[in-house]
């Protein structure tokens, strides 16, 4: 089969995926043995043949997949005027607690809050698929282990939790800052 | 964590909170405002802070303190103001900030104490380092939230492309093998019951697909030939063999008749045309 | 703004849509008014960008959509492979009788059988391209003669006709499964 004819094929696949897509299910396409290497070329080859297009081909945690660029935002949000939802602080602190320190218990981000962590929090987290139970800890109650999900690294762009923004080194004294 | 906690604490304390004093020697001539809030703004402040630590960080951060050094006393005076005005509202509320409230007085107590020294050259823990700890895990982590929430977002600063596949475009035939024509043929056997014992043979087979490719030709050029162009040489021996059978059969089974207008003459195959008009030489 | 941008937001919209998208929602995006036959204009050079590519810009009875062309079909097929459709024996009888004893009509086939045929199983091998018509026998009603293809033995993997399993093993096998 043809380097080119493989590399339409893998176009096509991609364009069309529902998801991220593995390099086993890519091979799998083929007949004949795709080698890793030359998937691998094909892949970044087909990526650099989009280097100038609107939309780009990434590699995320599970996989490949295109996504449009950033740029054509303004663009693209104007086709739904409804806007996404807005996550509270108490979510997002959640979600940081859970994406740095993973696995943690409920109890270990109600430490660190200093606040009860609302159900509802927790749910919404695990409704969009950016968390789940990896376990439970060996402590009277065998509290849940939280994790964060594939999918979430997935959601943010990113191939592993190692790819997370740096945790910032907290400043003893901080100049006014006008927030609230 | 340094030691020097005790002296300059009231100092410190009386420069922060007190009006018409210095705070790290710039005179402060009233009241910060950040460290008051009107009762009617308490509702939209308590929904601001995300509990007791978001509170006592705003308060330590708006009044530009050192965190590892936080003054304890008037820093707890402050937050006791603020949850006193918070049961008022939100009882619910605050209870987790009342847990931090006795926190807070338990630290400024022991701070009022003299410490014990372990042992020589140790320094002994200060009450704060719990609490600053807490603090800056807190912090970091607010700060990481920010931070993802930052990040481009599926469905929300970018999205991902999905092109339709339309599946019925694509028609999936079954899969026939040699294999599931002869176990066809031997359900056929064993339940249509043949009457007659077919004698059909490799040759016989040849033959009658020979007899398929004859009619194919004669339609394809219009049902009327020369019975001589019928046969290709390329055939080889054996193949034009079966092909003269097989135009024989063609011809028992009426399916083809010659014709031949006199002796010597072109013979003719043509598709069978009916009873009336037999060929002068039929085979 | 650039024609090329706006083919450029236009190639990112119709991309990561779920639904066919109308002209009436493609132009929304655009602060400037883009007239009728200039979105018409951009589409269809689109449409001719992507001439070369796996997937086509298509107009739909809904709108314009990006699809994967069909060629590609059977290599996205393999991802989430469907159990295989299987003939009927029906079918696979009728196909046998044309195989072993063509050239036959549909009297013939039903003689062997003893059950009428459907004329949709003929139909079908007739659509599929196993069979055809190669004459007419001279019986009333002139009935036709079906007789199998070339593309049957191609898709069989056989040579000639000849090649099929010789009847006479195949009653032998019969005969000795019987005395079994």
């Amino acid at each position: 089969m043809e380097p080119s004819l493989v590399k339409k094929v893998l176009e096509a696949a991609l364009l069309a995926a529902r998801e991220p897509m593995t390099p086993l299910e890519l091979r799998k396409m083929f007949d004949t043995e795709l080698s890793t290497d030359t998937l691998r070329k094909l892949l970044d080859e087909l990526r650099e043949d989009w280097a100038e297009r609107p939309v780009e081909l990434i590699q995320l945690a599970s996989g490949w997949r295109f996504r449009t660029r950033a740029e054509f935002l303004p663009y693209l949000e104007r086709l739904n005027p409804e806007k996404p939802p807005k996550y509270s602080r108490a979510m997002l602190e959640t979600l940081a607690i859970i994406a740095y320190r993973q696995p943690v218990t409920r109890g270990d981000i109600e430490e660190i809050r200093g606040v009860a962590v609302n159900a509802n929090v927790i749910k919404t987290l695990e409704e969009r698929g950016w968390i789940d139970v990896v376990g439970h800890r060996d402590t009277p109650g065998r509290p849940a282990l939280f994790a964060t999900t594939k999918q979430f690294l997935d959601d943010l762009g990113l191939r592993s939790v190692s790819e997370l923004p740096p945790l910032e080194q907290i400043s003893q004294t901080l100049e006014l800052n006008n927030e609230n | 964590m340094n030691a020097a906690v005790d002296a300059p604490e009231v100092a410190k304390t009386a420069a922060l909170f007190e009006p018409v004093a210095r705070i790290y020697g710039e005179p402060l001539e009233t009241l910060p405002q950040d460290l008051y809030i009107p009762p009617d703004a308490l509702a939209i402040m308590l929904d601001a802070f995300e509990g007791p630590l978001d509170l006592l960080l705003y308060l330590i951060r708006k009044a530009n303190v050192d965190i590892l050094d936080i003054p304890m006393a008037p820093l707890t005076r402050q937050y006791l103001t603020y949850i006193e005005s918070m049961r008022a509202t939100n009882l619910e509320l605050a209870a987790d900030y009342l847990v931090m409230a006795a926190m807070l007085i338990e630290i400024k107590s022991r701070m009022l104490l003299p410490r014990h020294k372990i042992g020589e050259g140790d320094e002994a823990e200060d009450p704060r380092a719990e609490l600053v700890r807490r603090l800056m895990e807190y912090e970091q982590m607010k700060l990481a939230g920010q931070k993802l929430n930052e990040l481009p977002q599926a469905e929300r600063e970018f999205f991902w492309v999905e092109t339709l596949v339309e599946k019925s475009l694509y028609v999936r035939h079954p899969d026939v093998s040699v294999d599931d024509l002869k176990d066809a043929w031997m359900a056929i056997f064993r339940q249509a019951s043949l009457k007659k014992h077919h004698r059909i043979g490799r040759e016989e087979l040849s033959v009658r697909e020979h007899m398929g490719i004859i009619l194919r030709l004669l339609q394809e050029r219009g049902g009327f030939v020369q019975f001589e162009t019928m046969f290709d040489p390329a055939m080889g021996a054996p193949g034009l063999v079966v092909h003269f059978l097989a135009m024989l059969e063609l011809a028992r089974e009426k399916l083809v008749e010659f014709t031949q207008t006199e002796a010597f003459q072109p013979i003719y195959v043509r598709v069978h045309q009916g009873g009336t008009e037999p060929g002068q030489e039929s085979a």
